[in-house]
């Protein structure tokens, strides 16, 4: 096994080759400490790694590093998530240093919502970089040990260096426009210094396949390790909603047919959700599995079971 | 009455030749027309030959007796028009390089593009309704198609005269032609009585009416053509096969030619043709005045209307050009130097293109000739750097005693 | 240009109200050309204001006069006896032009008409949109013309985010483009489409409002 | 109270709604009322339309050609926006509304001309 990067259990799943499995855990829009524990019971076991949203959709919620921390001592392993809309330069380098050192070791790094759509509309947005100039400014804080000024990372000119070991992550979107674009966006986040990447939730197999084409043309998947997002769909409302409402998400009709005729709605959402699994884990490429079951987090356990993902393998520490 | 001010006036020649843009059956027959005036007349054709869209030099092969004494420029085109009314000057580029043509007025004739998705030139059988409707009330009952089409509503919805139209000649060919009628329209206008009337007479007359959803479709299929689309009501696919298709001149998806139209400042219509200016007032103009149109460009696509249409403009053009010299009274609107900031808010709005940019002073200016005195740039002018002088703030507000 | 709007009405006669002898002074550049307070404009606040005096029985005399520019100081000499008449001024400039005037005439108030809101253009007649940031370092040549910081909602220097959809913003499809369609459809126009995959620094941001309020000295041209 | 009667203003296009005036032989329906003619409807301005009230005009009714059927192309299109605007800053000054009005007729239509000014009056007077 090569030198570790951060060595975190993802990067050391990825390591010895094996499928990873992520989840997706929301901090409360509260201080209540009781509803991360209660999903972190959900995913214990059962997934590799959890992201902790950052104020996901522009909604205020629990600071991403706490309930990362909280979910570290459920016995999860977190992946902070950090969005360029609320903190400049400053503020994130300096939030990126205390979760490491309260052991946080995975950072997704996003450009976050816009907050239009979040409870605070009027609020002003940062945007001092994007999610690529914060992916390279982790690495430069990993690798190089340089702050983004260039200064080095250690307390005063005798102490000594201590840089974060980051674990980073990027997210990508193969259904936004401009579609070409997409890939060469993909190509960036890699250069920039991504170790891992995770997608948008898939629902479009096809498309989803002509982008990692794409992908696979410019050898991306082996520098990087792609995990494909899923959402499993609760119900034929919230299917619509996906299809309609969010950009860049295209949900075939064939999945609403399904789940119109299917008896049991939230079995046949898993059952979808199963069988894309298991189309995703055969395409060349796909080094793991990003499940988000919004506000869904009781069922991920059978979701993974159902997908032949259990027990989730042992990496040594 | 406002108080009637004396101006001053000003004398404009009209340069006696004529510029012809479009060699098709309309160019053909308005140049033919305003050579016999006598003016110096140019037909300028895009195309090697002259015929247009409707290739009519194949009927009429008398073209080259009919357009004698007029300079007929083809493999040309218009690339730069400027002056006024009664003096413009035309760069044409022709294959021998680029001529410059004096003229005191042009007609446009310059025909339609097709944006997509039309099928009027693609099939003999697919006409626009006017046409249809001319040729069959001719026809004798042996003649008549066995299956007639009519399809309103195509690209836009139309209006309750369409509607009227053709569920009269609906009737008409089911009645009296024995012809089996199809109606496709996505909402059929009856929101008159008398309209709706007609909609049950034509029912009962069994006139087939189809309301449909989506986009429609025209396939040949032997000697007919199947018309296809989706029927609201059967809430099913329905396709219908017909001898002959009328289509509303609406839903032909046509425009003039929108690049010849900015460059010479004529506006187009929402239903993209040149648009005419009041045609009460002055038939066969566009907005800019010396210039005129013609033809389809003007949304005319009926043959025979076509030529008494070209003719009418050509006489609309004789009026003006006969007049010799324009003797326009200095009463035009009247920019304030200091107070314009080129914002050139009246020159977008200007409906003759009468504003202009003086290049000199950097301020807007109206061409005395040209400016129709109407006042529309005063009401839009942001700067209120814009007056006419016989109505004027003070004027207009000093009819109240 | 700088291009503004006209402020709520109710907003502005709040103001206004209290005050005996108001000067309405319009600005005869940008906002004369954006239609937010030429003298045409002037003149309908002036008039709506004394309208709705005769409506609440408010006395107030009102003054109307419109300068070349608010945002240099020789202009306001033709108007500086109003001014000086005046209890207040409501300035339809843009937010340079009421602090310039309350600069020109300390102790006068100057009270704004508009709400500025950018750098932009007529994209036709009764439309204008943003097209600069003034970020202080332009980086149009980057980007085939058309600028993400200002464009962009994101001010995305890599390429385009999640909500770029059918050409649009998710943030208001209505009205606003995607700034990274326009971009990498400019760009592949261009032929110079490779020049979007290198990767953008971050942003050095001090040259424009970061850096604290701009000012410029051009020393040899000053007197 | 000795004030002076407020008159209805029409401003009437001089193609049209003009020469409807002209036509009328009832002079009664014109008691309080003001002709103004202009040459066009887009000849309006918000703020000459805001000046007449000011100085004292119980209402504003203007006059254009029927829509599709300027002269000028688009004066009376043009015209319509403004009087929405001169409504607007009515509104906004705590003024009915309704003291302006826009319409358009041909120069044949005078009935319909003293219908809208009766109509008009019943409002304002």
């Amino acid at each position: 096994m090569s030198e570790l990067k951060a060595g975190s259990r993802l990067e050391r799943i990825f390591e010895k080759g094996e499928f990873a499995i992520t989840a997706e855990l929301g901090p409360p829009k509260s201080a209540d400490v009781e509803v991360i524990k209660t999903k972190a019971g959900y995913l214990n076991g059962n997934v590799d790694a959890v992201n902790i949203t950052d104020n996901q959709t522009a909604i205020v919620r629990m600071s991403s590093i706490a309930a990362g921390y909280l979910a570290m001592q459920e016995g999860l392993e977190p992946i902070i998530q950090i969005t360029c809309r609320d903190r400049n330069r400053i503020s994130i380098q300096s939030d990126v240093l205390g979760a490491y050192a309260l052991g946080i070791k995975n950072i997704l790094c996003l450009t976050g919502d816009h907050q239009k759509f979040g409870n605070h509309p009027n609020s002003k947005n940062v945007f001092d970089m994007d999610s690529i100039q914060l992916i390279y400014m982790l690495k430069q804080m990993r690798d190089e040990k340089i702050f983004a000024c260039g200064d080095e990372i250690k307390n005063s000119k005798k102490a000594p260096v201590v840089e974060p070991k980051i674990y980073i992550g990027g997210a990508a979107n193969p259904f936004g426009d401009p579609f070409e674009f997409r890939v060469i966006r993909l190509a960036k986040k890699v250069k920039a210094g991504a170790d891992f990447i995770q997608t948008q939730c898939i629902y479009d197999m096809d498309r989803f396949e002509e982008w990692m084409k794409q992908v696979r043309d410019r050898g991306i998947h082996e520098k990087v390790k792609i995990m494909a997002g899923v959402t499993p769909l609760k119900s034929v409302g919230m299917a619509k909603y996906m299809r309609d409402s969010v950009a860049g998400l295209s949900v075939p009709d064939y999945y609403i047919d399904r789940l119109s005729k299917a008896e049991d709605k939230a079995a046949e959402g898993i059952k979808i959700c199963v069988e894309q699994i298991q189309k995703l884990r055969e395409m060349e490429g796909i080094a793991g599995v990003h499940l988000m079951a919004i506000e869904w987090e009781k069922r991920v356990p059978e979701i993974v079971e159902q997908a032949g993902l259990l027990p989730r393998p042992e990496v040594n520490n | 009455m406002s108080a009637k001010t004396k101006f001053d006036k000003k004398k404009v020649t009209l340069q006696q030749s004529v510029l012809v843009i479009g060699g098709g059956m309309a160019g053909i027959h308005a140049a033919q027309e305003l050579k016999g005036y006598g003016y110096e007349t140019t037909l300028v054709e895009r195309a090697d030959i002259l015929g247009g869209k409707g290739n009519y030099i194949n009927q009429r092969a008398d073209y080259k007796k009919i357009l004698s004494g007029v300079t007929v420029l083809t493999r040309s085109t218009l690339t730069d028009l400027s002056g006024h009314v009664g003096n413009f000057s035309a760069t044409i580029t022709t294959p021998k390089g680029d001529k410059t043509v004096s003229c005191g007025a042009v007609v446009l004739a310059s025909g339609i593009e097709n944006k997509g998705g039309s099928v009027l030139f693609d099939n003999e059988n697919i006409v626009p309704i006017a046409e249809l409707k001319n040729s069959i009330t001719e026809l004798t009952e042996a003649e008549t198609p066995v299956s007639v089409g009519l399809i309103l509503d195509l690209n836009i919805e139309e209006t309750k005269a369409g509607a009227e139209m053709v569920l009269n000649m609906a009737m008409d060919l089911q009645r009296n032609h024995n012809a089996e009628v199809y109606v496709f329209c996505r909402e059929i206008r009856v929101a008159s009585l008398e309209l709706e009337t007609l909609y049950d007479t034509a029912r009962d007359a069994s006139v087939n009416i189809i309301k449909y959803e989506g986009t429609i479709t025209f396939n040949t299929t032997g000697n007919f053509i199947t018309v296809a689309a989706r029927d609201v009501i059967l809430n099913d696919s329905i396709a219908v096969d017909c001898a002959k298709v009328g289509i509303s001149p609406y839903g032909l998806n046509v425009s003039a030619d929108s690049g010849l139209a900015e460059m010479v400042g004529v506006n187009l219509d929402a239903l993209g043709q040149m648009q005419d200016n009041n045609v009460h007032f002055f038939p066969g103009q566009t907005n800019r005045p010396g210039i005129f149109a013609a033809g389809s460009c003007r949304g005319q696509y009926y043959a025979p209307q076509i030529i008494t249409e070209a003719k009418s403009t050509a006489l609309s053009v004789h009026s003006l050009l006969a007049q010799k010299s324009l003797v326009v009274e200095l009463s035009h609107a009247v920019v304030d130097e200091e107070k314009c900031a080129l914002c050139l808010t009246c020159i977008r709005s200007c409906p003759h293109k009468a504003m202009v940019i003086d290049q000199n002073k950097k301020v807007a200016m109206s061409i005395p000739e040209v400016c129709r005195k109407c006042g529309i740039c005063v009401g839009e002018c942001p700067a209120k750097a814009i007056e006419l002088p016989a109505y004027t703030d003070d004027i207009v507000l000093g009819q109240v005693g | 240009m700088i291009v503004g709007e006209q402020k709520p009405f109710e907003k502005v006669y709040e103001s206004v109200k209290e005050y005996k002898k108001v000067l309405i002074l319009g600005c005869g550049t940008c906002v004369t050309v954006c239609m937010a307070g030429g003298e045409k404009e002037v003149g309908i606040l002036a008039s709506t204001i004394r309208l709705a005096n005769k409506q609440n029985g408010i006395r107030m005399e009102i003054q109307e006069a419109t300068v070349a520019r608010q945002c240099d100081r020789e202009f306001f000499d033709e108007v500086k006896d109003k001014i000086n008449w005046a209890d207040a001024v409501l300035s339809m400039a843009c937010g340079v032009g009421v602090q310039f005037c309350s600069e020109v005439f300390e102790g006068k108030r100057v009270l704004p008409a508009l709400n500025t809101r950018f750098y932009g253009t007529t994209e036709q007649q009764g439309i204008w949109s943003e097209r600069c940031a003034g970020c202080g370092d332009c980086v149009l040549d980057k980007f085939g013309g058309i600028c993400p910081i200002a464009r962009c909602s994101k001010s995305l220097l890599n390429g385009p985010c999640g909500g770029s959809q059918d050409g649009k913003c998710e943030v208001d499809p209505d009205n606003i483009d995607c700034a990274w369609q326009l971009i990498y459809d400019r760009m592949k126009l261009l032929g110079c489409l490779e020049n979007l995959e290198e990767n953008q620094v971050i942003k050095d941001w001090s040259a424009g409002r970061d850096g604290g309020p701009g000012k410029i000295v051009r020393e040899d041209m000053v007197l | 109270m000795a004030k002076k009667k407020s008159e209805l203003i029409v401003l009437c296009c001089e193609n049209s709604a003009y020469l409807a005036a002209e036509s009328l032989t009832d002079t009664k329906i014109m008691q309080s009322v003001k002709v103004v003619m202009l040459p066009c409807s887009g000849r309006v301005e918000v703020g000459l339309i805001l000046k007449f009230l000011e100085n004292g005009a119980a209402g504003v009714l203007v006059l254009g050609c029927p829509l599709d059927n300027c002269k000028f192309v688009r004066g009376n299109y043009r015209a319509q926006k403004r009087v929405d605007v001169a409504m607007k800053a009515l509104n906004d000054a705590g003024v009915n509304k309704d003291k302006v009005k826009i319409d358009f007729i041909s120069s044949l239509d005078t009935h319909k001309f003293i219908a809208l000014v009766k109509e008009m009056k019943s409002t304002l007077f």
